[in-house]
């Protein structure tokens, strides 16, 4: 066991965690605005600790690059998606109000 | 099938096919016949997968992954195929209402 | 090391399935697709996992394709509405 | 160790099982459709655990992608109470409970006859790994799978290509009318995602299809991005086809088989039978032929998608 | 085993490669499509019949495209029987093909990249000596089948292309099952591999049924049928000509292939494969009697001529057999050409009349002699008169299963022709029928260019019982020697 795998694990539990801890709060927060909330963070940094765990463990240049660019598509996909389904979400809340 | 877990895959394969024929002739509307037939496909591809599977040090068997691709891409066109005619005869019913 | 490797990868998994629930119960088709969206991010860093636990890198490639895909669909879905409101074309 | 994959694996399977009954499940149909997408995610999973990279590329860019997004775009073409199943999506009511026993002794016989034969299996069918594995070097790739789509067995990939077409035709023949409805303009955050997201996943396509001569990928892969990027461009009413692009959008589908068959031609006369590349040239043969394949795919894909225009549209001039 | 003459290993392929490509041409240039697919029709026509001389001389031709011998490659086989297959499809296209040359520009639009798409796929398919091949042939030929069947644009033909398309891809991915049971057993998928193989086991009996009951769906053997009557009855008339006369017979001569080259079948196999014929001779022939409409009529007879085909797998012993498969091919032959005849003859007749309904056909004022004359003459073949090839393909059936010293088989065969000639009958009562016709005069209009298709049709089916000497001989070595490609 070197510093690294030891390093890598750990980075990868928390990663864990953090997905764990979104799908809880996915699945126990009242409404999706919450959800959202509780999503957007959680699998952000859930993946990010998952692709430094990764990236520490493989130990190339090339596959920190590629892992890089994973998270930052998902990141942006996040964001993106994140703003767009609460405009979405907003809509259907006031149609449903609308008589 | 030589290794447990290519038998695995392969018996889920089995099921996945028999859930799939089940769906398809039960089921009530046309979107939910055409996910049947592309499970059937997932669970006919489950199959080829297995039998090319070599263990997790060799390398797999390249032809039944060839057949997958292609069976992947046929199956695309036709659901696209199916989809088409779906919108195009529930069009053709509203019309129909429309007019009376 | 492996071992641990294999738990966190069985841990991932178990929250995929969890995360279904959402899809399955809704209500709203934002629920649904926010779920979808989760589930897409996990699977990524599934296929991380598995680029380390089966030796293969090349299948942070797929990661990379996965990870495309689940951007435009989501991002494709809520563009158009997400709803019936607006025509597709 | 391995009882430890083994436990993952049959996790994985039961959870790509319980995916797929639901999918098919009666009910909302939009909730369907989010499954049968998590259900391609799954598979694609499984198949990397299958050490089929190559397939799994393909389950999640065409089987759940392209796929799912045909799928969405029937639902919204559907009627808002087709949520359950409608007038007119409805192939018959609700099945009757001895059609419900029928059908699940045609699906048990299926799955006993499956299991049967799978079980019965003792690996002594050696498969054609070596064979490939043997004329690898000879075929020009190094990326066994490509080796076997473009070389070993490119006459079935052709006749693939073919179906694609076919696909077009008739999807196409379906309505010729064109579309005059005008697209919504996008907000700031679609396009600003848009702007980011497009380029990379163009150069990801590239990546790909130049990543298939040694490692997974390869033209479908590639096809499939790319068709991703035109959907969204449609989606988004950055590229809003006229009618003059129906004629160029025709020529793009056919090019890839005109160009597939013509190399089939071709070889049929320089090197006396079909496919038959020139063995030191094989290489440039193939990637020249997958490279005219991916954009032609991905044209079809798209153009799949497309399709024939929404009902309103063509027939409000018509009404009475 | 390369032919030695590079030029005749060049017929199989380019058989395929031709109308593909033509395929692109009407599509990309929809303005040039009649040109382009009427051209490549008859091209097809002529190396199909060049390939027939050529195997006729000098035996089957097998090649490998690509240059990889199978297994790991993929190899062409063209035998008599392929031939014969290759030369009934490009020649009834052709006359199909002619008579569409005149219809609207909707149809010529999207007809011709479809036909020659069909074309091509059934091509592949009768060349195919690959399992996993021939899959993607059915596939090709049963999406450009949908696209056809939807080609009319009612909104009956919609809902039965989707049913036609659901029922094909069913029987699409189960023949893919018995290809993936099949690979997984052997290792292998060409034909030539797959006969040689020894172990037979659960898996290749799992995957001969899959395979049978995917092709029986495709080609709707009762009671696999249901999609078949819709589509067939609503689809426009050549498109009607060329989903019967020909689409039918590629998933036939999938199921026959296999059945001869690759499998082995028990007997027992056999006989319910002629108890399945038997019940659709009845089946069909009784929904026939009782269709409503003229085009129903000649949809449900198509099932049970498919029974009448299926009862030469019931037939067991080799020179039997021979004979029996020998009358089976020419019944295909025959039923191919005289179904086309009579479908396009039908479609004269809506086109004149107005409609298709039987009961109100003696009350047309409007007569169409010729068209009434082709279909005539066609039901001559279909009901197995003599001089008709109808005629010869069911002799040699008869004589195969009295051969066999199975009488019940010989029975069923004499039942069907009775059977036929009731509902054909039934329709050419009407054409005679003038005291239903409200007052006035009958019109009768006379000849038109559009007649001469149907008609010419129609005395080919004839012909071919005439002249049956030539075809039969390409057939000779079926199936005591030469079928395994």
């Amino acid at each position: 066991m070197t510093f690294f795998d030891i390093l890598g694990g750990a980075l990868l539990v928390l990663g864990l965690g953090f997905f764990v801890a979104g799908t809880v709060g996915m699945l126990r927060f009242p409404d999706a605005f919450c959800r959202l909330h509780a999503l957007t963070k959680a699998d952000n940094l859930g993946l990010a600790l998952t692709a430094l765990g990764t990236a520490v463990l493989a130990g190339t240049w090339s596959a920190a690059v590629k892992l890089a660019l994973i998270w930052g598509l998902v990141a942006l996909a996040s964001a993106t998606s994140g703003h767009l389904i609460a405009g979405h979400a907003l809509r259907a809340t006031d149609r449903r109000d609308r008589p | 099938m030589t290794t447990a877990t290519a038998l695995l895959y392969g018996l889920g394969g089995a099921l996945l096919a028999g859930m799939a024929l089940y769906r398809l002739v039960t089921a009530a509307d046309w979107l939910r016949r055409i996910v049947a037939v592309n499970v059937l496909a997932v669970g006919v591809a489950s199959i080829l997968i297995a039998t090319a599977y070599r263990g997790p040090a060799a390398p797999a068997d390249p032809v039944p992954h060839a057949f997958v691709l292609t069976g992947i891409v046929v199956l695309v066109s036709t659901s696209a195929v199916a989809l088409a005619l779906i919108r195009l005869l529930h069009a053709r019913d509203e019309n129909h209402h429309d007019s009376r | 090391m492996t071992l641990l490797l294999l738990a966190v990868q069985t841990g991932l998994l178990l929250a995929l399935l969890a995360g279904l629930v959402r899809v399955l119960r809704g209500p709203s088709e934002a629920d649904r697709m926010l779920a979808a969206q989760l589930l897409g991010t996990t699977a990524v860093a599934l296929l991380m996992l598995f680029s380390l636990t089966m030796d293969m890198p090349r299948l942070l490639d797929v990661a990379l394709v996965v990870a495309i895909l689940a951007a435009v669909a989501v991002v494709s879905f809520v563009a158009t509405g997400g709803d019936r409101d607006h025509d597709l074309l | 160790m391995n009882a430890a994959w083994l436990a993952f694996d049959a996790l994985l399977l039961a959870g790509i099982l319980g995916v797929a009954w639901a999918a098919m499940a009666p009910g909302d149909a939009f909730r369907a459709i989010v499954m049968f997408m998590v259900m391609g995610l799954l598979v694609a999973l499984a198949w990397v655990r299958l050490r089929a990279p190559d397939v799994a590329l393909a389950e999640a860019a065409v089987g759940s992608g392209v796929t799912g997004a045909l799928f969405l775009r029937t639902w919204h073409a559907l009627p808002r109470e087709a949520g359950r199943a409608s007038e007119a999506t409805a192939a018959r009511p609700a099945a009757p409970r001895r059609l419900r026993l029928a059908a699940f002794g045609l699906a048990a016989t299926l799955t006993g006859l499956l299991v049967a034969a799978l079980a019965s299996l003792d690996g002594t069918a050696p498969g054609l790994g070596d064979a490939v594995a043997a004329r690898l070097a000879q075929s020009g790739v190094s990326n066994p799978v490509t080796a076997v789509l473009l070389n070993f067995r490119a006459y079935d990939t052709l006749l693939e290509v073919v179906v694609l077409l076919a696909a077009v035709v008739v999807v196409w023949s379906l309505d010729a009318r064109p579309a005059p409805r005008p697209v919504p303009a996008r907000g700031p955050i679609f396009l600003g995602f848009a702007r980011l997201a497009l380029p990379v996943t163009v150069l990801a396509a590239g990546y790909l299809l130049w990543l298939g001569a040694f490692a997974p990928g390869g033209a479908f892969q590639a096809g499939a991005l790319l068709a991703a990027v035109g959907i969204v461009l449609l989606l988004g009413g950055l590229y809003r086809p006229g009618s003059g692009d129906r004629r160029r959008a025709r020529l793009a589908f056919g090019l890839g088989l005109a160009g597939f068959a013509g190399a089939g031609a071709l070889t049929l006369g320089l090197e006396g039978a079909m496919l038959r590349y020139p063995p030191a040239a094989a290489k440039t043969w193939i990637l020249a032929i997958e490279a005219v394949l991916t954009l032609s795919i991905a044209a079809t894909l798209a153009g799949l998608f497309l399709g024939e225009r929404s009902a309103p549209a063509r027939t409000g001039g018509e009404r009475p | 085993m390369i032919p030695a003459d590079p030029a005749l290993a060049q017929w199989p392929a380019a058989l395929v490669l031709g109308p593909v490509l033509a395929a692109v041409a009407a599509f990309i240039w929809p303005r040039a499509g009649a040109v382009v697919g009427l051209g490549a029709s008859a091209a097809t026509l002529a190396g199909a019949l060049a390939l027939a001389l050529q195997i006729h001389d000098s035996g089957p031709i097998r090649t490998v495209p690509g240059g990889w011998d199978a297994p790991l490659g993929i190899a062409m086989y063209a035998d008599g029987l392929a031939a014969l297959l290759l030369v009934m499809t490009a020649g009834v296209g052709t006359a199909v093909a002619l008579a569409t040359a005149g219809a609207g520009p909707r149809q010529g639009t999207f007809f011709w990249p479809l036909w020659l798409l069909l074309l091509g796929g059934l091509n592949g398919l009768y060349l195919a000596a690959d399992a996993f091949n021939l899959y993607i042939t059915l596939e090709i030929v049963g999406l450009a089948a949908v696209g056809l069947t939807a080609l009319s644009g009612t909104p009956e033909s919609v809902r039965a292309a989707l049913t036609y398309l659901l029922a094909g891809l069913m029987g699409s991915l189960l023949f893919l099952l018995g290809v993936a049971l099949l690979y997984s057993a052997h290792g292998r998928v060409d034909f030539a591999g797959l006969a040689t193989a020894t172990a037979a086991g659960p898996a290749v009996s799992a995957a001969l049924v899959a395979m049978l009951v995917g092709l029986a769906l495709k080609t709707a053997i009762v009671p696999l049928h249901v999609w078949l009557p819709a589509a067939h009855a609503n689809a426009t008339p050549p498109a009607s000509a060329l989903l019967s006369a020909l689409v039918i017979k590629g998933s036939l001569y999938a199921a026959m292939r296999l059945w001869l080259a690759v499998f082995d079948p028990a007997a027992a196999l056999g006989t319910l494969m002629g108890l399945l014929g038997a019940g659709a001779i009845v089946w069909g022939s009784v929904q026939a009697l009782r269709a409503p409409r003229l085009k129903l009529v000649v949809a449900y007879s198509t099932l049970a001529q498919v029974g009448l085909i299926l009862l030469a797998f019931a037939v067991a012993g080799d020179d039997a057999a021979a004979v029996a498969w020998r009358g089976a091919v020419y019944l295909m032959l025959a039923h191919a050409v005289a179904k086309a005849a009579m479908f396009l003859a039908v479609g004269r007749i809506v086109a004149a009349v107005g409609h298709d309904d039987l009961d109100r056909l003696a009350e047309a004022r409007v007569r169409p002699g010729p068209a009434q004359f082709a279909f005539a003459l066609a039901a001559v073949s279909l009901i197995g008169l003599p001089p008709s090839g109808g005629f010869v393909g069911k002799w040699l059936l008869l004589e195969g299963s009295i051969a066999a010293g199975t009488w019940p088989w010989a029975a069923v065969i004499a039942a069907a022709t009775l059977l036929s000639a009731a509902y054909m009958t039934r329709v050419l009562a009407q054409f005679f029928r003038t005291d239903g016709v409200p007052g006035g005069e009958i019109v009768r209009p006379g000849w038109t260019r559009a007649d001469a298709v149907p008609l010419a049709l129609a005395l080919a089916a004839l012909g071919l019982g005439i002249a049956a000497a030539g075809p039969l001989a390409l057939l000779a070595p079926v199936p005591a020697s030469g079928v395994t490609p």
